[in-house]
């Protein structure tokens, strides 16, 4: 490991956050071609599976993290789980502030049918979304935060998979109109 | 309280706010028996009993209950004479098959999520503080930021003795009725009349109350009189005995 | 590294503080010998001048720190210097600190008429002030840091003000610390 893959290494251990490569040059006062060689060095050495550290790349920059190998000792020595699961309506309000950011929580209601406070409250709390301004009618916005993109593992926003993806088939969608038809067809009779 | 907990006594349904909508949405609730009025009613009900405007929450309830309207008039229009049904399910119907695909779409990307974060789990990241020397300003590179005055200033205020416990009572002893009675005497020489409030103006309770005490032996000495026309009221000093 | 050294480089990433053999084992499910071994192929990866991180054993364990080769890049990437306004405690303590340097904790506690604890730790925390050897009754001693003369702009302890032009009782011509004690004395009287 030369001179430049050390101190990297360092500033990645230091940093509570994960850290670009162009922050990485600017401590280093190296060029980003030569960080991102370093960081090459130190993928060899934290290559998963065989250290109990990894390095990750996620929210736009690097971070060591430590492998799942660890996981069952790390909870037993720290006495505290990783991350609970998300509830429901937590998912769903995720889901929608992921892809449809910035949005409103009455936005959000409209969507879900349901208000959704809690959950908001809870996701805030938790530190996966934020605030990012009001919109046009004052209504606070949210957004995902930096946090989220660490905890789900995504170099990016844009890593998420297209909301398309997600859509109901075709099949759903034919099916999900006959039932309302005949719900319709049931009313006129009636 | 939050909007979803307004709780509903409707003829068709008995629950929270949105459960309702929940209802609704999924079909399972019939949006043209529900009195939405009522829903409207009992929101303003509730927000005169807790006397208190949630903005973003009276926001959240005016969206659900808008869409709600919309689609409960838009199923309320008589279909068009000739309309063939089978071919127009009605713009309701639409609207509803909209709103449950866009809502399915993000039930999905939930789960996605949920299984995302559920295979993170064993990643585990650092959150150690930065050792000390990284918390502080370097030697190297600190500039002047406090004045010292400030230091002088904080033991300054340490050198002060604290007020002696005592002192009120002992000085209170200094004033006498003597030196009343020529205050109010003096007073009395120059102006024909003047208030009890002046005669005591910036004086403290103990100099009140021994002027107060000057001013009825002067009464009794038929040098002075007063009027109080209301009980706490001021109090007006004349020259002379009363009458 | 086998499975075991994995989990222990691991523990020892994760944790701030130094941990013992004794927990180490605790956590892996190993017994202690085993937790030595993998320790000894750790300190093999983590030979001192090869990484930007080392392993080091302290009083209380094990730790893993960061290599003095990283440390000015760390400045630059991390270093966030706080200089916020001092509170009127934290003014109080350096002032008495700086006028009548070598001066211990209680001496302190004296003449502010409080205990200064918390004060004392955020000075001590942000460089201002540090120890200085032990009082004959084995307190703690506190001086002034070369930082401190940087931060108030001070050419040499000598230049501080002269705390007459703030002194309610300047014609009071005793010791400055034999004032500073008894007016503590009568504070905590009162």
């Amino acid at each position: 490991m030369n001179e430049l893959a050390r101190v990297v290494e360092a500033l990645l251990f230091l940093s509570a956050e994960p850290v670009s490569v162009e922050r990485l040059a600017e401590a280093c006062e190296s060029s980003e071609g030569e960080v991102v060689e370093a960081l090459a060095r130190l993928r060899e050495h934290y290559a998963e599976g065989y250290r109990g550290v990894v390095l990750r790349e996620v929210a736009g920059g690097f971070t060591l993290a430590t492998d799942r190998v660890a996981e069952r000792a790390a909870r037993r020595l720290l006495a505290r789980p990783r991350t609970p699961p998300l509830t429901q309506a937590q998912a769903e309000c995720l889901g929608i502030v992921a892809y449809l950011q910035p949005v409103s929580r009455p936005e959000l209601a409209r969507i879900r049918g349901v208000a959704s406070e809690s959950a908001v409250g809870t996701l805030l709390e938790r530190g996966l979304i934020e605030e990012s301004g009001r919109s046009r009618f004052g209504a606070v916005l949210y957004r995902t935060s930096e946090l989220f993109q660490k905890l789900f593992g995504l170099q990016a926003l844009d890593a998420l998979p297209d909301v398309s993806q997600f859509d109901p088939s075709p099949e759903d969608e034919r099916e999900l109109r006959e039932r309302l038809l005949k719900a319709g067809e049931a009313r006129t009779e009636a | 309280m939050p909007v979803a907990e307004l709780d509903l006594d409707l003829e068709v349904f008995q629950g929270p706010f949105d459960l309702l909508l929940t209802l609704v949405l999924r079909e399972e609730v019939d949006l043209l028996e529900v009195a939405l009025a009522d829903v409207v009613v009992a929101y303003i009900d509730h927000l005169e009993h807790t006397g208190e405007l949630d903005l973003e929450a009276a926001t959240e309830f005016l969206v659900l209950i808008a869409a709600l309207l919309e689609l409960k008039s838009r199923l309320m229009l008589p279909a068009e004479e000739g309309e063939d049904l089978d071919l127009e399910p009605g713009e309701a119907a639409e609207e509803l098959l909209a709103r449950m695909l866009e809502y399915r779409r993000y039930k999905t990307a939930a789960a996605y999520l949920s299984e995302r974060l559920a295979g993170e789990t064993g990643f585990r990241y650092r959150e150690a503080p930065l050792p000390p020397d990284l918390r502080r300003v370097a030697v190297e590179t600190a500039e002047a930021v406090y004045d010292p005055a400030l230091l002088a200033e904080a033991l300054g205020g340490l050198l002060r003795l604290p007020p002696k416990l005592d002192t009120g009572h002992v000085a209170g002893a200094h004033v006498s009725i003597e030196q009343r009675l020529s205050h109010l005497r003096s007073l009395l020489g120059r102006v024909e009349r003047f208030s009890f409030d002046d005669a005591v103006k910036g004086a403290d309770r103990l100099t009140e109350a021994v002027t107060l005490f000057a001013l009825l032996e002067l009464y009794k000495a038929g040098e002075a009189s007063w009027e109080q026309a209301e009980p706490f009221g001021p109090i007006t000093v004349r020259a002379g005995g009363a009458g």
